[in-house]
């Protein structure tokens, strides 16, 4: 496992490379999110991005993903800079981004059909997908029929249904109870261990982060978000992430992150309450 | 002049025609201001359309065809002619310049396509009339309403239709193209009488007959005004006439309007008086085109009133 | 909401409602005047008398066909270009800029004015009909399939492209489906102008169709023959209309029903 | 996106490709036919010429402030009353349910027919013309607002009621400006549609108006007249249609700018 | 504090009588979400709803709220069986539910507004519960403009500047940073403590329920959920939300709680994915 302070070596998964993001406000200077930031994410690493609300991490997310084109600096994937989308990127977003013209199945098979996988395979493989995710029986629905937990579960066989190389993940369990929580991230482990695959995954639960991440990054109060810790998670894989949280590293490295991030949160607070 | 309604409502349904010239001479020369008169001319869609405003009391005074007052009658409507403005009802049977071998009379009619302006319209009745004169049912023939613009002439030029009964300038547009051979001309004395075995009036200036009874003042004023047209065009040249009409009524070709207008000349009235025979012709029309009119007892002597033309004759010398 | 009877019930209440007001209009005076003037309005006994001859004698079966084909064929030429023009501008936006005047000034023409040059063009058949539908349906069809796409939500988008979609597959499961509503919405006001675009065709000129019929009759002071013509119309077009609710109803399942 | 500058410059490169296919059909024979024969299509030179003559001798103004002040009228109480209405009957849906039918008809009876009607009420000035261009606006206007309102987001409604909006509140914090660009989409296909009212409104029958220099001008077989007319009706109709863009632009600022 | 076991006494704030709520499915039978379920709320209660996800906790709230009537049973409202919309009850939805066509500020004032308070007054206020909620300085954004946490809290100030006498919150610091949620979690008790208010709060934190609360109940898994556990929460108020979670009883109740609904979870996880 690449430490946080060692220079990363091999093809970087994604390496951000001074990028700064800022939005135009109208009549006001700019509002600058993303402060120059530089962050490389490896192959195969695990890594969540902890911060204050409102920080910078859905747009760190989104300029990972193509979708924002940062005002500075340039993201490199696998060494190349990213030309527009990123293709190669499984993206679970915070808000709901079901189609609502199709079922959960429909949903979690859209993926697929697309790829040219025929249709009663990709309804097969989706169904599967379904009840990896604890839906099986609500293949059926439409998404306004689903809970808010159950959507976000319907998204997350949806992305991971394509079985992307870079998984970029914002929130995936925050409307789930503590227990479902537990099974996902299993599940995320399982899916990600030994393939390879990057992952970065935004949470406000730190315990989740600790138990999940070979790192944890903290993000400081925005506006103007810098990088302000890089926690190397030295816990043993592969986890259990109940059981983890039992022993007394991850007590210790729950104590350093959410000391920081105390200081940090309040002080955001107090400024943006300004 | 103590008129009880100066300003008056005219409708005319295409008012560029040749067919209404009388009434652009009397605006261009001022004729109904000299009558005291401020006439707003309204133009419609079509003569029909003028009628209906005449009914329904937005217009108070129509140039159009004489067979209107007929018609009224049969729905309960008193309409009333006080002048002749045409004698000649202008329409021209021709057929393709294809056919004109096979058709050499309006019994070859049978089964042809033939274009007219409007179904139900008189160029419509015109056609058929001919028809049953020359021993065929009415709708031995089928007839195709072509519109009354540039899409009559594009309808003959695609060759949709075989034959076509219509008005200037749409036949003169499709003579001058050499496209068609005419069968039938009521533009002239000649065909008029062939036809009908008399003139058959045209366009007439008509009003509602309680509007005559209340207005007769500025009825007279009316008809002077058009009478005074008709005396000038009687002793114009058609250059004159040319002349005094506006430059956009020219086809864009001031000859060959030129060369209309004196193709039109003998058409307007003389007299502005409707003579009997005339309405019979026009009558004779209608009851053996139209099953409506069958029967229905036409009172001939209600359609026009001939006592404004005899004092407008005094007046105007 | 009431059941499909009462409703039905309520529907021909209003009718009677409307019919009883033409009727008393037309045949009682109101001290000297009529308030709706048989000349101009008929009555809708004479209306519905003569309605029944036409089926009666079987006339009005050829007419009919005629309009209702050039009515269907505008519809679907005209909603079929809108639809695929609306879709193309809408993700061309370049395009889209450049032919926008264009497109206003297209959808300003008086299309009577131009009825002579679709006559030149397609002749007196029904095609000069259908040409004339089309471009009132297009219009209608174009501006709204335009800005229903452009609606589409921009999450959704971004998560079916980074699902790995082109632009052919974002087409069909994204935006084609995020339209739908915009599209039947037009599709609704479209049903009345294709008819509309048919008989006006007719009215200008032809040899069929009920446009046909109408003009004759308005050409002989034939008001009750009008009427009944636009009696004859206005069934037939809500015939067409429950066609497109039921196709409009099968698509949109998805959606949750109406609040409130 | 391009810059302003190089979009209009694209702009006219389209309008000058356009004008020069005009005006080759129209003047260079192919063979022995013309392709735009002239009798039909006239030729830009002429058309030109024709308009500057009409602004250069001045008798285009009266019928242009004729034919501005109807369309204006029409539009603005066409696009009124569809608001009002849309707005009632969505929020009414037995009303909707019960009236559908009717509306559906009245949205199909071809307004050439119904002019006679408008005349008798309304006389021959400029108000029987509006009442034609707002049948054509009115319907526009009417199918999308009330598809607008009904496509209103249930939770930010609900959100609304709870929050203690009454009818009147809702209609103006959430379903007005959630049926805005609904709105706007039809206002922009009703400009043309309103003008088009007034045209053929004094097509009809008019003693002043575009419609009426167009008409006079096809009796004659003036097409250049005729299409001099209709330059002037689409200059005037850009016009128009700018400003409802501006007022769009307005009132949506609020929107995420366009994706993609 | 009324105690679970003990009949409610006076003026009950929100009685679910014998609910019953069941969804209508097509071509299958209805889906029953909540069986018959009579729970008393009294007022000046906190009250907070624990479940799996997807057990029907948002709709109860929405029953409470009136949007939904349920399929049987009925709903009284301080004794009166409620008659469609529930106009007392502020309600914070679990999904987004701001105008997306206001500005923040516009949106936290406009409950003032409609209740006739002149708008330079009803502005002033607004930007006070901006303040409150941390975000002063975002009156003038869209909600577009705002993050999922952001928009979270503003839609928090809308509902809460009414002062509404029922609140009914769903999940409402999910997107938030733990941090955070202490700070609105101790705004939302200054907010209730004495005023008379009862509040109805569903969340997955089950710390945080206990934290809150006088009373959490548990929710078994769905279809057909049932009430399964009634914990009356004695732990001494004026509450430090932070420093409550070291007191012992804390972690017994926590205890207590957790380990019924684990077994709730995976009962309804093995049952949902056969
Ligand atoms: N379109 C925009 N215009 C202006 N500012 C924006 C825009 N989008 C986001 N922001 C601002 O950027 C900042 C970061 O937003 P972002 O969504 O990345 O936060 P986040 O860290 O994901 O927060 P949360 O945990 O609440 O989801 C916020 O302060 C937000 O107000
Ligand atoms: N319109 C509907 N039709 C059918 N079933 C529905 C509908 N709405 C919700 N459901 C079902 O009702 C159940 C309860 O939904 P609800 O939203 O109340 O869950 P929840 O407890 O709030 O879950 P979460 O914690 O995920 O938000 C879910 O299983 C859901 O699938
Ligand atoms: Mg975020
Ligand atoms: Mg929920």
């Amino acid at each position: 496992m690449p430490s946080a302070t060692e220079a990363p070596q091999g093809p970087l998964a994604v390496h951000f490379d001074g990028v700064r993001l800022a939005f135009p406000v109208k009549n006001k200077p700019e509002y600058e999110v993303l402060a120059p930031l530089t962050l490389s994410v490896a192959p195969q690493q695990f890594i969540s991005i902890v911060g204050p609300t409102g920080c910078g991490k859905s747009t760190l997310l989104n300029v990972a993903a193509g979708l924002l084109k940062p005002t500075g600096g340039r993201v490199l994937i696998d060494g190349a800079p990213l030309p527009g989308l990123n293709r190669g990127a499984g993206y679970l977003f915070q808000q709901d981004a079901l189609m609502p013209w199709k079922t959960a199945l429909q949903n979690v098979a859209v993926p697929l059909e697309i790829a040219g996988i025929p249709a009663a395979e990709a309804a097969e493989r989706a169904q599967a997908w379904l009840g990896k995710v604890g839906l099986a029986r609500f293949g059926d629905r439409y998404p306004h029929q689903l809970s808010g937990g159950q959507r976000k579960r319907v998204g997350m066989a949806q992305v991971l249904i394509r079985d992307p190389q870079l998984l970029l993940m914002d929130e995936p369990f925050g409307p789930l109870d503590a227990q479902t929580r537990q099974i996902m991230g299993t599940l995320l482990l399982d899916l990600w261990a030994g393939t390879g695959k990057a992952v970065i995954f935004v949470t406000h639960d730190l315990e989740e982060a600790i138990a999940l991440s070979d790192r944890v990054i903290l993000l400081s109060a925005g506006p103007s978000a810098r990088l302000i810790g890089d926690y190397d998670i030295d816990l043993p894989r592969p986890r259990n992430t109940a059981d983890i949280r039992l022993l007394p590293r991850f007590h210790e490295l729950h104590h350093a992150i959410w000391s920081q991030l105390r200081g940090e949160v309040a002080k955001a607070y107090a400024e943006q309450a300004a | 002049q103590d008129l009880e309604k100066k300003n008056i409502e005219l409708g005319v349904g295409g008012k560029p025609l040749l067919y209404y010239l009388p009434l652009t001479i009397a605006e261009q020369k001022g004729f109904f201001k000299e009558e005291g008169l401020t006439v707003t001319i309204n133009d419609f869609g079509g003569g029909a359309k003028s009628l209906q405003s005449l009914i329904g009391g937005s217009v108070d005074a129509v140039t159009g065809a004489y067979e209107h007052t007929l018609r009224m009658q049969t729905k309960g409507q008193a309409i009333t002619a006080v002048l002749e403005l045409g004698r000649f009802p202008g329409i021209v049977l021709a057929v393709r310049k294809d056919q004109a071998d096979k058709v050499k009379s309006a019994a070859d009619l049978k089964g042809m396509i033939i274009g007219v302006s409007a179904p139900g319209s008189s160029t419509h009745i015109f056609a058929q009339y001919l028809m049953v004169k020359a021993g065929l049912a009415t709708d031995a023939a089928s007839f195709v309403g072509v519109g009354s613009g540039a899409s009559a002439v594009a309808a003959m030029q695609k060759g949709e239709i075989q034959a076509i009964s219509h008005l200037d300038p749409v036949i003169a547009k499709l003579e001058a193209d050499k496209a068609v051979k005419v069968l039938v001309d009521t533009r002239t004395l000649e065909g008029t009488q062939a036809v009908f075995g008399a003139t058959n009036p045209a366009a007439v200036l008509y009003l509602k007959s309680d509007f005559i009874a209340k207005n007769p003042k500025t009825t007279q004023a009316l008809t002077n005004a058009l009478y005074k047209a008709l005396m000038w065009i009687a002793k114009a040249a058609p250059e004159d006439i040319t002349e005094t009409v506006p430059q956009d009524y020219w086809l864009g070709d001031k000859a060959l309007y030129t060369q209309a207008v004196a193709a039109n000349l003998a058409s307007y009235s003389r007299t502005g008086v409707i003579p009997e025979s005339g309405q019979k012709a026009a009558a004779e029309l209608l009851t053996t085109t139209d099953a409506e009119f069958k029967n229905v007892k036409l009172d001939l002597a209600k359609t026009f009133d001939g006592r404004f033309v005899a004092k407008a004759r005094e007046a105007v010398k | 909401m009431k059941s499909p009877v009462s409703l039905l019930a309520l529907q021909i209440l209003v009718g009677l409602g409307f019919l009883t007001v033409w009727y008393l209009g037309a045949t009682v005076p109101l001290g000297e005047v009529y308030l709706l003037p048989s000349f101009f309005f008929s009555d809708p006994v004479a209306v519905a008398q003569r309605v029944v001859r036409m089926f009666a004698t079987g006339m009005i079966w050829r007419h009919l066909w005629v309009t209702l084909l050039e009515t269907v064929l505008a519809f679907i030429i005209g909603a079929g270009l809108g639809i695929s023009l609306g879709f193309w501008f809408a993700r061309k936006p370049l395009l889209a800029a450049v032919f926008d005047p264009y497109i206003t000034i297209a959808n300003s023409l008086p299309r009577v004015v131009l009825a002579p040059i679709f006559m030149l063009w397609l002749g007196l058949g029904i095609w000069s009909k259908v040409a004339l539908g089309v471009t009132l349906v297009f219009f209608i069809v174009f501006f709204n399939v335009y800005q229903g796409v452009k609606e589409v939500n921009p999450v959704i988008l971004a998560n079916g492209r980074l699902l790995g979609m082109n632009e052919r597959q974002l087409l069909r499961h994204i935006y084609w489906p995020s339209a739908l509503s915009w599209m039947f919405s037009s599709l609704h006001t479209s049903v009345g102008f294709a008819l509309i675009g048919a008989v006006v065709g007719e009215y200008l000129g032809a040899s069929a169709g009920l446009g046909y019929l109408i003009h004759q009759a308005e050409g002989v002071f034939d008001t009750t023959g009008v009427f009944a013509g636009m009696v004859v119309l206005a069934s037939f077009v809500l015939m067409v209309d429950a066609i497109v609710t039921r196709v409009e109803r099968r698509l949109l399942v998805w959606r949750p029903p109406n609040p409130s």
